[in-house]
């Protein structure tokens, strides 16, 4: 796997930074920072953002391109920088030794004869180093660049006392006509005296009903289903009161034991005869 | 406009940026004291007179403005269309069949109160105005429709209005149980249509 | 100079009245439809090039501000604005440059975790903003610069970028392992014949 190598280091931010700085302590960040000589870094309470970062400094005191660097001398830097600062018994965070631990890794391969050399080939990891530090140092680069153009409110400024736009909100109210007098017939009609009448619903009464069935039963003289007593109606409403009447009506004449009911079962149609 | 010294220059940047107006000293301390801010200042006059920013003296001092003939397009008027609320189309139609009304007669005839800011809507929205007082007890304010409002519903006059036996006619004064079954009857037959 | 359209002089005192800049829609509720606001926008441009005040697009939008050179006489008290840790600043061009840009790869890039301060300061400067997930494992949350980046470094749009082009062209704004390939490939062209 290319690079599953290099993947497996996660650059932690140490929790305290690395007592290692070196003569721009006072690094103005709006400028690149200055090429230092890698003899002159010193050793204080400043930190480096990294063994990245650390790396790229050292690189820079090879006074070369970075795509020309020589990686070898590089590793070289920084395992000489840690072991200095492990003689001054400074505290190193771990990722610091985990390049450190890496670097010489990569220095042992790259050393080695190129048959025995592992896929990733020590080349294409040295590339690879090679090429975060170009990355880094491009962004390094173009931040300073960044910070260093005209910037609003420092540089160039714009008006300090605008008069300012204004939105006037308006509301547009709109209502049709027919709201206008459906709300007045409302108003209206909420206050008539209100006038209730009962609608008549047509109904066949019970006295209706038997007198009805018993005369039809008398015309009759087999079983009949009950349904075949009722008057011939549209009025659906009627029809169904003419049928709950006319059932009462055959249990009080059932009762009154002048006829006899006959039903299969529940719901199913329910005969009757005279008794 | 583009041949412009560096005098110029200087003094025009510093008033731009400044947050209040200058008199020349302050703007002095800025271009330095070679400038002859008092030049610069009526060459800067000159040069902005009929533009949309004009450089202008107030008590000796100087600041940039917009003109004052373009204040209109600096405050942009935006019309939110909304609903009136059922209370007032109901305010708004008494008033209309009533007028000139009272509050408490249109409250009367409502049956509910009526808050402060719905007459307020109305008169916003041009439909209402206040007509007067009436010359009874207390000396009510009352209030009538508006040309506008006339307008707005397409009116050519109060008479337009349909009467009571306009909304009788049409099934707008029905007490609502009766209105309710009329509806009723209307749904059955235009069922029975269907089927 | 004195000789200007009215539909230049609103465009003018609308810019001029603005507390933000404006695109050219905005400006147009302003000075109304009837207005060739992009002309009057050149017309203007043109009008004030070499001036004190300047006019200058930053992301579709326009504003006037003071002419870059005369700096010197503006900056008064030497107020030094909370300067920007290297952190931020490395991770702001990371952002502008890379843009989309996950969490993930800001840090890959600069071989060290970024605390979660860094980005908050970034957004509250208004330089940048969230700019949606991810479609990969993770869904990682991206970033990206703002209009207010722009207008704060002077960028008309990114591809003012300083550098763009040539971190484009070498390479240095693709993955690693993009970059790498094309190394490879370069390699392999020059070293064939040892192989």
């Amino acid at each position: 796997m290319r690079g599953s190598r290099f993947a497996h280091f996660r650059f932690a931010r140490p929790r305290r930074a690395p007592k290692l700085s070196n003569m721009f302590t006072d690094a103005d960040f709006e400028g690149a920072p200055r090429v230092a000589e890698a003899d002159r870094l010193t050793l204080d309470l400043d930190g480096w953002e990294g063994p990245l970062d650390l790396l790229l400094t050292l690189a820079r005191t090879q006074k070369v391109d970075l795509a020309k660097i020589s990686i070898l001398a590089l590793v070289e830097q920084y395992l000489t920088f840690i072991a200095d600062a492990k003689k001054l018994k400074l505290e190193i965070a771990a990722d610091y030794l985990v390049m450190a631990a890496w670097l010489a890794y990569l220095k042992s391969c790259l050393l080695l004869p190129k048959e025995q050399a592992a896929d990733p080939s020590p080349e294409e990891l040295a590339v690879r180093l090679q090429l975060r530090l170009q990355r880094l140092s491009a962004m390094r680069e173009a931040g300073a660049r960044l910070l260093g153009r005209d910037r609003l409110g420092r540089d160039v400024f714009a008006r300090s006392a605008p008069e300012g736009l204004r939105v006037v909100r308006k509301s547009a109210w709109s209502a049709e006509l027919y709201d206008l007098i459906s709300a007045y017939g409302a108003i209206r009609a909420r206050n008539e005296p209100a006038v209730h009448i009962v609608g008549r619903r047509p109904v066949m009464t019970l006295d209706e009903a038997l007198t009805r069935v018993e005369r039809l039963l008398g015309t009759r003289l087999e079983w009949a289903e009950i349904r075949s007593f009722l008057p011939e109606t549209q009025d659906s409403e009627y029809r169904r009161s003419a049928l709950a009447s006319s059932f009462v009506a055959t249990l009080e004449l059932a009762r009154q034991g002048k006829l006899e009911l006959d039903q299969q079962s529940a719901f199913a149609p329910l005969y009757i005869r005279a008794a | 406009m583009n041949e412009v010294g560096e005098d110029v220059r200087a003094v025009e940047a510093t008033l731009f940026a400044s947050a209040e107006p200058l008199n020349a000293a302050e703007i002095a301390e800025h271009v330095g004291p070679d400038v002859d801010v008092a030049e610069a200042l009526s060459i800067l006059e000159e040069q902005y007179r009929g533009r949309g920013i004009e450089l202008v003296e107030r008590g000796k001092r100087w600041h940039f403005q917009t003109a004052p003939d373009l204040a209109h397009i600096l405050r942009r008027e935006r019309e939110d269309a909304k609903k009136l609320s059922r209370a007032a189309v109901e305010t708004l139609a008494i008033v209309a069949y009533h007028e000139p009304v009272s509050r408490a007669e249109i409250e009367a005839i409502r049956g509910v109160q009526i808050s402060k800011g719905t007459l307020d809507v109305l008169m916003e929205a041009g439909w209402v105005r206040p007509a007067g007082r009436r010359e009874a007890p207390g000396r009510p304010l009352t209030y009538a429709t508006t040309v506008g409002f006339l307008t707005h519903f397409g009116l050519q006059s109060r008479r337009d209005l349909p009467g009571l036996d306009d909304l009788k006619a049409a099934g707008l004064l029905d007490p609502i149980d009766a209105a309710l079954e009329q509806l009723g009857q209307l749904e059955l037959e235009s069922e029975g249509e269907e089927h």
